[in-house]
């Protein structure tokens, strides 16, 4: 009767499977076809190689501000893998390689964040949300989307993913809790990359772990080496197979780190040390993966090259999408535009056909102006 | 032709909806075992079963953001937030997302959801359950905001918003809900969003209101027309945004006079917009400014002291004479 | 290197001292005075009756709505009884019991219930906050009193009261995440009663205990028998002494149960059962305490009668405050009326005048209406 | 006397008011060691300490909830929202709280506080960071709401809304953030918080706008100067709410004509209060409707596009000769 101890007690694991010294569990190593490892590979590299492109198109002033992923690719790519098409995707802001894995064009992505809404248009067989800008609110989207296909009887899982940071807001709650209450097959995929912009983990929340969180709402959490491809794959794998045998929700906290800027607006020296990235630099996901491949044959030397003529292309492309009409920004407010908006549109038309010239030189679709999100200094990286 | 007051109206109209499409769902706190603070979702969870009429955890953003995942599906969810006074829970996910999917995914995905709230006073109730919030969503682009003025408006309205491809927000006065009881059609019927309705005809001078306030207008028409010989037009918005301008404006064009009429604070409110339109399409028509009779710019203050800021029949008839007289 | 369990492990507690059969633990049992003891069951008494009464003074139309506390006492009495006076109480809605003790008089109360503002008023010494009506949104308040507390140098400790549904809301989880990361001197009370108006506890959340909703936020949970005062008293002193030395916040859930209607809006037969309130009604916190204290030579025969009184006093004097003037709702929308509210001020004035008497004939003194908040069939209890 | 940008400008009221008062303290995402995104509390941290410039979790109810607390405790509490897009999040801690706490103890509490947010666009950034929400600010009793128009008038509207015993929502347009230098007192300086400002006499026309909004107001009104040989009085509203109806009735009452310019979306926007009180006020006076300039009643539109919705010089020209022909 006194002071007694409530079951069940609780605990949280950790899981690693190639570490960063290149050591590997074998007893859990997920069994993957060689060309299901190659798969991971491409899309890791493929990810890091745009990552980089992109920021060199931003400081060119040929896109906007972005988020870059840079060090969080097995964490996005191992995931992502366990879906199938028919699943959906929920990404936050920073999941570009995890996108291009899904389908969404390069270009596309490029058009986004060049300012063109179209960029977020996704093609009319993906199932996957555009990216959400307010930090947490695509998760309870995800909830209520796995609600859907568990009503509609559909065998679909939905992936949605956060940052550390976001695991603060009232969104993540209110999702989590949801989706342990409905038991929809929902899967959350947290990357603790350490870092919400300037703020670090341990002004973020007092947790030790933010699996750990699960325990709130009678969720499986589970932590992971977010650098290891292999451990991101095998936890993803069991939580996406739970939920699609009626298992109910899990939330994975990758263990990762943004080696790079939180966008490109941001200058990561104002907040952190050299050091402390030099030390993440050592976990790169991409060399210890590369090293598997390679011991085990599977290299692709040249592969580089191939992908970056790829993203070449794209980007051609991208820069040889016309400048859409300014008018379109009237289409799909509503399903039929109201009066007002069909006045309003007339207005813009108006103003267009009497600054003469179409495109690109009327006001809308005038080019980006210069002007940085911030004043921000030169990044070192 | 069944006589409802406006619960059962809603009532009735869910009903009808769900029995006419299965995408329809409804989704709240105490919606389902309970029926709904107000019995709007009565005996709906018996009929249609838990999955169909969820009592959720109690949670605004969640309600609304997991409807609006719901929404991208397919399906077309029917939120019940208890008191519109605790919708700024969710503003985030109505602003963020419900108002903006369609454009920002281009039409890849669109929220067919409606939002259904009680709203205003008259129900002897503590704060954050007397408020009349309807200006916060009138303004947000892609968002449509319907008040019904009666049971038949009201089950009218609220099936077309059901049926609508976009979000609704829907504002139920608690003031009408137990008020009187009209005839509603053995037939479902629906009635289109965006259009006003002449409630009553007249040449001298336009009553512009909307939800409780109708009752207002009305019983200050009859004052006007009786004691002042003044034949009143009076003008039942219906849905508030996007507003009606077409109706106002030719309602005002022919009297030359309006007063709107709201339970909202003045400052910034629906009102605002009604007069600044009418001013729009109607200036060289107009023979007095338009009035505004609506709460004062207080926060709550008490049920008891209620009816000293809500507009009453006297207020309007007063503020008419003064147009009229201008 | 493979799974492993991450330290520390985590297991919720459940404190119970004094249980429904009378079993009293010993080696747990508070060390209180006679005097304090008294002090508890009088305060739990006082909350009882009063409330009692207070139903039949909505069922008149005396007053308006609210939300009954019958069965809860305990668990208000026995954590604010820890506080001192100079400490901060911030209720949610249903806290009447614990409002009294803290020194909010009966009448007060009673206007506010009866639609006056004014009975929100807290006195000028008093260091509580009036009632809160939106479900948890009291809660980040609590901490940033807290936060101000520390900040200043007081010693204060700051108690706040909420439901089990208020568990779900966003503001519980960003109060409890910022109480964590900023261990400030705070004490979350829950009284978990089983029900959000009609929602069960299960349909609420998928945790066991909400205790254990504290472990996402690296705070200590503690469960206890709610209808215990001693094992409520036990478990606020160690959770207020712990934030007075410094050591953080404190989730305490108190397993309760409300036995009387949500809000006299309410009807429960719509959803529970008549056996699941009788089952509790045996473990009625009034009950166990009383054969306690007479055990103890503490009995206090006629106090019933004493408490009647004082509360029929109350009463009267809520009913002889004279109906406050209507223009006092524009006082204290800002510290200065700005002159659109001097404009409108005064024309509710011009209206009062000319509808001649003043008050209660003026339409902002008017008598409650008996609109009844709902279509309510008559509640059983 | 310093020429300093807004963001300087911010930054030295934020300086001044710490140093001259240690109630006041600073809180929000990313506002201490990395100085804000924009930097408006850079070096704040480092010299009042991490206990009185708090780098809060990423929660912005969490912010907003916790700085009620502070405020009832008698702290004056700073808040920075890092874009008004995320506000939405915190807006029920805005209306159920920040602005009812006086009024709901009876003048027992107080909020003093400010809230913080960079609004509006002209910085090449993602959706939710590019809009103009002060209407459903200027709605809310008890809230006052200013947007400063330049770094004089940031630093000294910074100064009075900390000093203010009430909630106050403070925009910044980001546009100005870098725009230009403007010389600042040596000395500490406060203006009036509900006051508009001349910011150039005229006596044809006025142009009504705020924040970034002013400079496209004073560009067209020298273009109207030099080609229409029109003389067009600006007015600088600063605070929207309160707003200085005043001011505004006393400089149409003049003029006769007004065209109101703001980045908000049109409908039931700030325009519409700002109409409907000239009607209210100048009614006689009033030669033409008073038109609204503002972006259209779309939401996000992408920064490529964001030109052609915002409101600029041309736009306003031709809205004012419209209303000089009327
Ligand atoms: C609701 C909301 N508040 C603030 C922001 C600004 N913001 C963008 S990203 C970010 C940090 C996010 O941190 P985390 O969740 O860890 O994700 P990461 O950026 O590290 O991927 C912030 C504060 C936002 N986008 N949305
Ligand atoms: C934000 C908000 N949503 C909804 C309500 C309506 N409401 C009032 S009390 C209540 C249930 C509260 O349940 P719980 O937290 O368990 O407290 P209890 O009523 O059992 O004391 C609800 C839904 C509210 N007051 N505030
Ligand atoms: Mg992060
Ligand atoms: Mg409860």
């Amino acid at each position: 009767m006194p002071r007694t101890v409530l079951e069940p007690r609780f605990q949280v694991e950790h899981l690693s499977i190639l570490d960063s010294e290149g050591h590997l569990d074998a007893a859990l190593e997920p069994t993957l076809e060689p060309g299901e490892l190659r798969a991971l590979w491409r899309a890791m590299l493929l990810g890091r190689r745009l990552d980089e492109r992109m920021v060199r198109l931003q400081r060119q002033g040929r896109i906007g501000t972005f988020a870059p992923i840079k060090g969080q690719e097995a964490s996005q790519i191992g995931s992502a893998a366990t879906l199938r098409k028919t699943d959906w995707m929920v990404p936050s802001f920073r999941e570009t390689a995890a996108m291009i894995m899904r389908g969404w064009p390069i270009e596309k992505l490029l058009l986004l964040f060049a300012g063109y809404l179209e960029g977020a248009e996704p093609a009319p067989d993906q199932h996957d949300l555009p990216i959400t800008i307010p930090v947490a609110t695509q998760l309870p989207h995800a909830v209520g989307l796995a609600y859907a296909a568990q009503y509609r009887g559909d065998d679909a899982v939905v992936m949605v993913f956060l940052g550390d940071g976001a695991t603060s807001e009232g969104d993540f709650h209110e999702a989590m809790n949801f989706a342990g209450v409905w038991q929809v097959p929902v899967v959350f995929v947290c990357q603790n990359n350490q870092w919400a912009i300037s703020v670090p983990l341990k002004k973020q929340t007092h947790s030790r772990t933010l699996a750990q969180k699960a325990l709130a709402y009678g969720v499986p959490g589970l932590q992971v080496d977010g650098n290891d491809v292999l451990a991101v794959y095998a936890a993803a794998r069991e939580a996406v197979d739970r939920a699609r045998g009626g298992g109910g929700p899990t939330l994975i906290e990758c263990i990762t780190y943004r080696l790079g800027v939180h966008t490109t607006a941001d200058d990561p020296t104002k907040y952190r040390s050299d050091e402390e990235v030099r030390a993440w630099e050592r976990k790169d996901p991409l060399t210890r993966f590369r090293a598997y491949l390679e011991a085990r044959g599977l290299g692709e030397p040249g592969l580089e090259a191939t992908l970056d003529a790829e993203i070449a292309e794209a980007v051609r492309r991208f820069e040889a999408t016309p400048p859409a009409d300014p008018l379109a920004m009237f289409e799909h407010v509503h399903a039929e535009p109201p009066a007002h908006l069909r006045a309003q549109r007339e207005d813009l038309a108006r103003r267009l056909a009497a600054r003469g010239a179409p495109s690109p030189a009327d006001p809308g679709a005038a080019p980006p102006r210069a002007t940085p999100m911030r004043g921000q200094r030169l990044t070192r990286r | 032709m069944p006589k409802l007051n406006m619960v059962k109206a809603l009532n009735l109209a869910l009903f009808e909806e769900m029995a006419r499409d299965p995408d329809v769902l409804v989704l709240g706190e105490d919606v389902g075992v309970d029926g709904g603070v107000f019995r709007v979702t009565d005996d709906l969870q018996r009929k249609f079963g838990s999955q169909r009429v969820i009592d959720s955890p109690l949670a605004e953003a969640g309600i609304i953001g997991t409807a609006v995942g719901m929404a991208l599906y397919g399906l077309k969810p029917v939120c019940e937030i208890q008191f519109s006074g605790f919708a700024f829970q969710c503003f985030h996910q109505i602003e963020n997302h419900a108002a903006r999917y369609r454009a920002r995914s281009r039409g890849r995905f669109h929220c067919q959801m409606v939002i259904r709230m009680p709203y205003g006073g008259g129900v002897r109730a503590l704060e954050h359950h007397t408020e009349s919030e309807e200006q916060f969503y009138a303004h947000i682009p892609g968002l449509t905001m319907v008040v019904p003025s009666g049971p038949r408006t009201a089950r009218a309205l609220l099936a077309a918003a059901i049926r609508d491809p976009d979000p609704v927000i829907f504002f139920e006065a608690k003031a009408l809900y137990h008020a009187a009881k009209e005839d509603v059609p053995d037939e479902s019927e629906t009635l289109p969003l965006g259009r006003a309705r002449v409630a009553r005809e007249g040449t001298d001078l336009t009553l512009i209101a909307y939800g409780a306030m109708l009752r207002v207008a009305l019983e200050a028409a009859d004052t006007l027309q009786s004691e002042d010989g003044a034949s009143v037009e009076v003008l039942d918005l219906l849905t508030i945004s996007p507003l009606d301008r077409e109706a106002i404006v030719a309602s005002v064009g022919k009297t030359g006079r309006a007063v709107v009429v709201h339970e909202a604070p003045r400052s910034f409110g629906p009102g605002a917009e009604i007069a600044a339109s009418i001013m729009d399409g109607a200036f060289l028509s107009l023979e007095a400014p338009v009035r505004r009779v609506t709460a004062y710019d207080v926060s709550f203050v008490g049920f008891a002291r209620e009816k000293a800021t809500v507009p009453d029949a006297p207020r309007v008839v007063a503020a008419a004479r003064e147009t009229l007289a201008f």
